[in-house]
């Protein structure tokens, strides 16, 4: 087992119709490291995300995660090991209350899961464990609010707190401040240095600043291959990724 | 004379003449069907009442006011596209926003009203409607006589199989109406009249379910529980077609309409399941029918 | 103010979800070629703001005349003839269509849209798709295409919610210089944005929103001035 | 406080089953529970994991024939006969459910729906549940062999109580981890499956369970009337279930039991009407789709917490 | 209903039948008519006593009947029902009524199981069964030549016993069954069939379907010019059935019926005064509610009691004379014996009048239409 890197793919494919998404990307991520993955739009950071969670399958390559080859596990399995992902566009739980949100994640290490003949109060001990995730993300006066209601950017906050509740190795955060405010996406960035102290993250991002201010390593993605790969200074200076996606920015 | 497990191969081709003319008919039944539920993603169980509506009407028109058989092909379906657009006006309108479950009721309770009321007023047996001078008779095909009415029933439901068709997929009408069914409030905020075309749109799905039912008139007997009978066969036509697609429900319907042919002679008793059977296997296998797309 | 070259006033503007009352009286107004954008945090009604406009929202109280028209009773795809394009947040791409079918969609409105060779030039990705189905394409593809359709409309009025959202710098950049051109050809724009920097050099006002109220108009040469006003409404 | 309303709700239910025969018919009484527990079950898929099921008829069916032709023909006990029937309906809760549920929304239905004609079918063919005729005269017998259930009230007793256990279990299970889980997924099921949960195992165990729930209310029934028959497989059977859900309220914990009784009653009282029954029974449908879509007990406690 | 003479001070009769699917046109409001006059015509009231009718939907379904008959006879007070379309229906509703001591009289339901392995002593099976009709159709239509048959059989246990009955009397004939095919019910396309049937070359179809399934046969056997070359023979056919396909396509068609309206002065009579009321002639099976109503309160009249047993014995002791039945007896089964009609529906041209429908070939007498004594499994018979 290698403890260097706790995630790799080797030559991942992933073919559409006749449309080739994710052309043969060997990607290294090292563990307790925040590993950007970034590249113009259509590059196939999603789809590579989507292959990652099993979301889907693969047309050819391997994944390895702590050195167990996941290639054909299934999303659940995979999630359970501790390979969690969120959304592009925002997954919460929109009819329970916040606190009930974070509660079903929560619940999952509990192991109570299929007691059909238990009340849910046994699950009561749960709750400090969510009030103080909840805490986290700055929730806590929400607790009891039904989803739906929420503005937007408390809504990936929130998203941010129920995946951080299964508690996992490597989180994989695709896009998590987009449609954020400001002030939010402040509070976002401090959030995901704070959980990367103890795991991995894997983000796809398309706000610079943010994988400037984060991201121990970067890779480019075009046209479904990677294009380069390093540090921030070192991509912000490679021409082909000015030309391919940062413009005259940065 | 060549057998094939006991049946002569005349009464074999008979068997299959005989199932296609089926299944046009489940083709142009499923055809409404399919536009009011791909559309408007309404499962419309009221389809069967129109449907006997339009047999009703056009026996009405006969009988009350000696209207044709040939101006019934026309008006029968007016009408009853009229009857389904004040439907929709008044009734099915207020539940777009809402699960389909409560469509599905709606027009459940509407096609127990329709139904009871015309049982109601002519009973359970029914009235006859003779087949038009025109098409009396039979075509001598050597292996059976091919009745002139079950020909022209074939050939008008294909044509309107084919029109249809090429209305929603090919003309930009029907890409409003796909795009409809998706997000109708954006459509609408593009500057397609949306309530209008939805309306519409019921109008047509009703209208060819009255056409399906003046070409069935003179073929059974007109009586108020004509279209509950049919109903659930034609929606299982429309669901292993693949929901909304129209060539789906085309193709499954003359499909079937020959398998249920081919069942009824080896094994007449299992004619009715064999459809489910069929239904149950083909969405195990393609979650979305044959022709429907997966999300 | 001049009123013949006022394009767009919103006066009193109430808005309703439901129960809910999300809009307070909302007010400003656009003159004929001018872009303003509207500036709030998360969840201070600048998407219901353009929604309202459109006809999009349950209920709406107040007055919105758009080019000498009342529109405020207008269901929204009257609005829509008044030639407007409205290009909504969640992008709205259809499934059952393909890429080209989607941004052919919306019908004409008016003369002096963007062809489609026009529109295919600004966004090759959307050449190279446009067989694909709508809803396939990469969330930023997705973005340009929500946008493009509305450029092939004719429409004069344009209401953009968050446009650059999840689009690579690159196409922030071409779009930019894309939105510059849509407003020297006279077209009128109102924008929702998060992205500040990318309307601060486009926007000829900005409209601060708070709590379903205007609570502050701040002109392009007053962004200096009122540079410290904008850090306060805009982050903690 | 909501708990203490929820434990007044309850015994309040018990104390209205015990008098109930004092004041009502009572075979008219177990009717309407046995179709409030096939009800409820249903109500516990459909209700809370956001699954419609047009097949429930089989297991309904199905357990009212197999725990009628074992009573009958093999002489064991009423308590036993049931017994099996709810067991045939978990195990073909199980076949249905293992095969229906990778599929959603109108598909979901669908395939149940289909698998349901072919229960049908084979009722129809096989000789044992007498063709259209039905299993008719299935003797009461007397349960655990002591008490005798010719009797019209003992047998009342029994069914109330068949149908309270089947009702709280369904209370439990809704308001259960295993419950919490199946909201979530009703809810948005790609975030459920990110979150480690496989969602799949959820849906069919809850799709068991309302299974075997059904084949208890079936057997049940088959005891109360003696009778099994083809109706009890048709679709139509399917359909009703369907409707008392909606009627009375879905997704709400009374609201089957509710439904369920306002259906029955209307098949009892209005059966002198002929065709005008088809027409009355359209018009509360039409009715309940325009002005009380949450059902009558949805709208009601609406209702009342609005006060 | 046990010691006193006249129990509840009422005599209610209830109507148990099909008031909306698909025997609601032969039996429905017309048989709660048939049993009003009934009621009517007996003075309405019987030993002092008020005669009462009232009426339910079962549907045809067993447990809507056994349902409805249990709460009938436990709440309302009813002492005896009738009528009960549907074999299965009719099967479940006797069970009740032997159960709780009260009177069926079985008019519509046709399954000879009423009289052999489920009778019991509180049933009567009035107007026919098919077993009388099955074998009047064959026995008569195959001594008249057509001796080789082919059967459209409805793939339910009705169908099944009809095919059965007719196929023995054929053979008995000296006639042959060349094939047989069983269709789902109900059916909506017959072609299939009707071109198996053609193909076999059977001089006569014999058709086991009823009401809506038979009509629709008959149609299409018109339109691919299966009939007239081959002949139609139907197991049960009432003269609504012919009323709603119309002469033009019934012409020809043979069967078995148990009363014609227009037979003599009497049937007509009375069928004149129900067509007032009912703006349809009558069917076999609403004339039969009649009639046995009448029989009913009769009996009473000369038990003086409504005590069923007593009642019972009465109809049994009585020989039935009105316009429906001459001499016909209620045998221990439960079976009341009459003389049924062969019959052939005339074609446009004979028709004189409106509901001139019949020209009746054959008196088949009542010992040679129903299943005999012998041949019967019902316990009853052998005491
Ligand atoms: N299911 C699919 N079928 C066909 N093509 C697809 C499918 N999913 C994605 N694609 C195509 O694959 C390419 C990569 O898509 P992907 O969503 O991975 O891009 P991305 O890098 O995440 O872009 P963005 O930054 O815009 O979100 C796009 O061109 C898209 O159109
Ligand atoms: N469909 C709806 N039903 C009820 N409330 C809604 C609905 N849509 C939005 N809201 C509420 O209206 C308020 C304003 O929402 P709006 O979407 O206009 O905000 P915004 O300023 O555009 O913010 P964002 O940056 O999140 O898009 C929010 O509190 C939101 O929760
Ligand atoms: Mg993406
Ligand atoms: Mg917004």
């Amino acid at each position: 087992m290698n403890m260097e890197y706790i995630l790799e793919t080797r030559g991942l494919v992933k073919e559409f119709k006749g449309f080739t998404a994710v052309a043969g990307v060997d990607l290294k991520v090292r563990r307790g490291s925040i590993h950007a993955l970034i590249g113009p739009n259509g590059a196939g950071k999603t789809t590579v995300f989507n292959l990652l969670t099993k979301f889907l399958e693969p047309t050819r390559g391997a994944i390895v995660y702590r050195g167990q080859d996941i290639t054909w596990r299934r999303p659940a399995q995979v999630a359970r090991m501790g390979l969690v992902r969120s959304f592009q566009i925002s997954a919460v739980f929109p009819h329970l209350s916040v606190r009930d949100n974070v509660r079903v994640a929560l619940q999952r290490a509990s192991g109570k899961s299929f007691h059909f003949w238990r009340s849910e109060r046994s699950l009561d001990g749960l709750n400090d464990r969510v009030m103080a995730l909840l805490d986290e993300v700055d929730l806590r006066s929400f607790a009891d609010v039904v989803t739906v209601e929420l503005p937007y950017g408390r809504k990936r906050a929130l998203e941010l707190a129920t995946t951080l509740a299964v508690d996992p190795e490597l989180l994989l955060l695709d896009e998590p401040t987009s449609g954020m405010g400001h002030e939010d996406v402040g509070r976002v960035t401090e959030l995901i240095r704070r959980v990367a102290q103890q795991r991995t993250v894997l983000m796809v991002e398309h706000n610079l600043s943010l994988v400037a201010n984060l991201s121990d390593r970067i890779t480019v993605l075009q046209h479904g291959s990677v294009l380069a790969e390093g540090s921030y200074a070192e991509i912000s200076s490679n021409p082909q990724v000015m030309e391919a996606y940062m413009g005259n920015a940065a | 004379m060549f057998e094939w497990l006991g049946i002569s191969q005349q009464a074999l081709f008979g068997q299959l003449l005989v199932g296609l003319i089926n299944g046009a008919f489940y083709a142009t039944l499923s055809l409404g069907l399919a536009v009011i539920f791909g559309l408007l993603n309404i499962v419309n169980f009221a389809h069967g009442a129109q449907y006997m509506m339009g047999a009703f009407v056009a026996w009405m028109g006969l009988n009350y006011l000696g209207i044709d058989y040939w101006w019934s092909l026309i008006l029968a379906p007016l009408a009853v596209g009229l009857v389904g657009i004040l439907l929709e006006l008044t009734l099915l309108r207020r539940l777009y926003k809402l699960d389909h479950l409560y469509g599905l009721l709606l027009t459940f309770g509407l096609a127990l009203i329709i139904e009871g009321g015309f049982r109601q007023a002519y009973g359970i047996s029914g009235e006859r409607y003779d087949i038009p001078e025109a098409l009396n008779g039979a075509f001598n095909l050597g292996f059976m006589f091919l009745p002139k009415y079950r020909g022209w029933v074939v050939a008008a439901s294909l044509i309107v199989c084919l029109l249809t068709w090429l209305v929603i997929e090919r003309t930009k009408l029907g890409a409003y109406l796909r795009a409809g069914t998706e997000n109708p409030k954006l459509l609408q905020a593009f500057g397609v009249n949306v309530p209008v075309m939805v309306t519409l749109t019921y109008g047509l799905g009703a209208a060819l379910a009255a056409f399906g039912g003046v070409l069935a008139a003179p073929i059974f007997q007109v009586n108020a529980v004509m279209g509950s009978n049919i109903l659930i066969i034609v929606f299982a036509v429309v669901v292993i077609g693949g929901l909304g697609s129209i060539i789906g429900s085309i193709v499954t319907g003359i499909a079937l309409g020959l398998i249920e042919g081919l069942t009824k002679v080896f094994y007449p008793e299992g004619s009715s399941v064999v459809i489910f059977v069929i239904m149950a296997i083909v969405l195990i296998v393609r979650p979305a029918g044959l022709f429907g797309k997966e999300k | 103010m001049n009123a013949a070259t006022e394009y767009l006033r919103v006066a009193g503007l109430h808005a309703y979800y439901g129960e809910s009352h999300i809009l307070h009286g909302i007010d400003f107004e656009v003159r004929r070629g001018e872009l303003v954008s509207l500036l709030g945090r998360n969840g201070a009604g600048r998407t219901t703001t353009l929604k309202a406009i459109m006809g999009l929202t349950d209920r709406r109280t107040g007055s919105i005349m758009i080019n000498g028209t009342e529109a405020i009773h207008l269901p929204a795809h009257r609005v829509a003839r008044l030639r407007v394009g409205y290009c909504p947040e969640e992008r709205g791409i259809f499934s059952s269509l393909s890429a080209e079918e989607n941004l052919l969609l919306p019908p004409v409105v008016g003369s002096g849209g963007m062809s489609l060779d026009e529109i295919y030039e600004m966004f090759p990705n959307l050449a190279t798709r446009r067989r694909s189905q709508g809803t396939r394409l990469s969330g930023g593809e997705q973005q340009m295409l929500a946008l493009a359709r509305v450029l092939r409309t004719g429409a004069r009025l344009l209401l953009l919610d968050e446009i650059t959202e999840g689009l690579a710098p690159v196409i922030v950049q071409t779009l930019g210089r894309a939105i510059a051109k849509l407003k020297s050809r006279d077209l009128t724009i109102v924008m929702v944005e998060q992205n500040f920097r990318f309307v601060e050099s486009l926007a000829d006002r900005h409209y601060v929103i708070e709590q379903g109220q205007v609570v502050e108009t701040v002109a392009a040469d007053e962004l200096q001035a009122k540079a410290g006003l904008l850090e306060r409404y805009l982050s903690v | 406080m909501t708990f203490d309303r929820t434990r007044l709700g309850f015994i309040a239910l018990v104390a209205a089953g015990l008098v109930a025969p004092y004041l009502i018919y009572p075979v008219f009484l177990m009717k309407g529970l046995c179709f409030a527990l096939f009800a409820c079950a249903f109500n516990l898929l459909l209700g809370y994991t956001g699954l419609l099921s047009f097949g429930h008829a089989a297991f309904f069916g199905s357990a009212a024939y197999l725990s009628g032709h074992v009573i009958k023909e093999l002489g064991v006990p009423p308590e036993v006969g049931i017994l099996i029937g709810t067991l045939l309906g978990l195990g073909l809760g199980l076949i249905f459910g293992s095969l229906a549920i990778r599929r959603q929304g109108i598909y979901f239905a669908m395939i149940t729906l289909a698998l349901a004609q072919m229960v049908f079918f084979l009722c129809l063919q096989i000789k044992e549940t007498g063709g259209e005729d039905g299993l008719q005269g299935i003797p009461r017998g007397r349960l655990f062999g002591a008490i005798d259930l010719s009797d019209t009230l003992t047998m009342y007793y029994f069914v109330l109580a068949v149908f309270l256990i089947g009702f709280f279990f369904i209370y439990r299970v809704v308001h259960s981890p295993f419950g919490q889980v199946l909201k979530a997924i009703r809810e948005n099921e790609p975030r459920a499956i990110s979150l480690g949960y496989d969602t799949d195992r959820f849906k069919l165990i809850a799709f068991v369970l309302s299974a075997g729930l059904s084949g208890l209310a079936g057997a049940t029934k088959a005891l109360v009337f003696q009778l099994a028959s083809l109706t009890d497989v048709h679709w139509q059977m399917s359909g009703e279930v369907v409707l008392m859900a909606l009627v009375g309220g879905v997704g709400t914990i009374y609201g089957p039991l509710a439904g369920a009784f306002i259906i029955v009653t209307m098949q009892n009282y209005l059966s002198g009407f002929g065709s005008w029954v088809t027409i009355i029974m359209g018009c509360v449908f039409v009715a309940c789709v325009l002005l009380f879509r949450k059902g009558v007990v949805g709208e009601l406690s609406g209702l009342l917490t609005r006060r | 209903a046990q010691s006193g003479k006249m129990s509840d001070g009422v005599v209610k009769i209830g109507v148990q039948t099909d008031l909306s699917g698909i025997y609601s046109d032969l039996a429905g409001q017309g048989s709660v008519l048939a049993a009003k006059m009934a009621a009517e015509d007996f003075g309405g009231k019987v030993n002092g006593v008020p005669i009462e009718v009232i009426a339910g939907d079962t549907q045809n379904k067993p447990d809507v009947a056994s349902n409805m008959a249990r709460r009938w006879f436990d709440e309302d007070k009813v002492d005896m029902i009738v009528d009960l379309p549907g074999s299965a229906a009719a099967l479940a509703a006797v069970k009740v009524a032997k159960e709780k001591n009260r009177i069926a009289m079985v008019s519509s339901g046709g399954t000879t199981r009423l009289t052999n392995e489920d009778c019991t002593d509180r049933t009567v099976h009035w107007a026919y069964d098919t077993y009388a009709l099955a074998n009047g159709t064959a026995r008569a239509v195959t001594q008249q030549g057509g001796d080789t048959w082919f059967f459209i059989t409805p793939d339910y246990a009705f169908g099944h016993s009809m095919e059965k009955d007719a196929s023995e009397a054929i053979k008995a004939a000296g006639g042959k069954v060349l094939g047989s095919v069983r269709h789902p019910f109900p059916g909506s396309d017959f072609s299939t069939y009707l071109l198996q049937a053609q193909s076999s070359g059977a001089k006569v179809i014999g058709l086991a379907n009823a009401a809506s399934d038979m009509m629709t046969t008959i149609k299409q056997a018109n339109e691919f010019g299966i009939s007239p070359k081959q002949r139609l023979a139907s197991m049960i056919v009432m003269i609504t059935d012919i009323h709603a396909m119309g002469l033009k396509t019934a012409q020809g068609l043979l069967s078995t019926d148990g009363f014609y309206w227009d037979l003599n002065d009497e049937t007509r009579a009375w069928s004149k005064r129900f067509f007032e009321r009912h703006k349809r002639m009558p069917t076999m099976i609403q004339a039969g509610v009649y009639s046995a109503t009448l029989h009913y309160l009769k009996s009473i009249k000369a038990a003086g009691t409504d005590e069923a047993g007593a009642v019972m014995a009465k109809i049994k002791a009585t020989p039935v004379n009105d316009f429906f039945a001459k001499n016909g007896k209620v045998r221990a089964d439960g079976r009341m014996v009459h003389d049924m009609l062969l019959t052939q529906v005339k074609s446009p041209a004979e028709s004189k009048y409106p509901w001139d429908y019949y020209k009746v070939l054959k008196v088949i007498p009542g010992d040679q239409a129903y299943m005999p004594v012998s041949k019967s499994v019902c316990p009853l018979n052998k005491k």
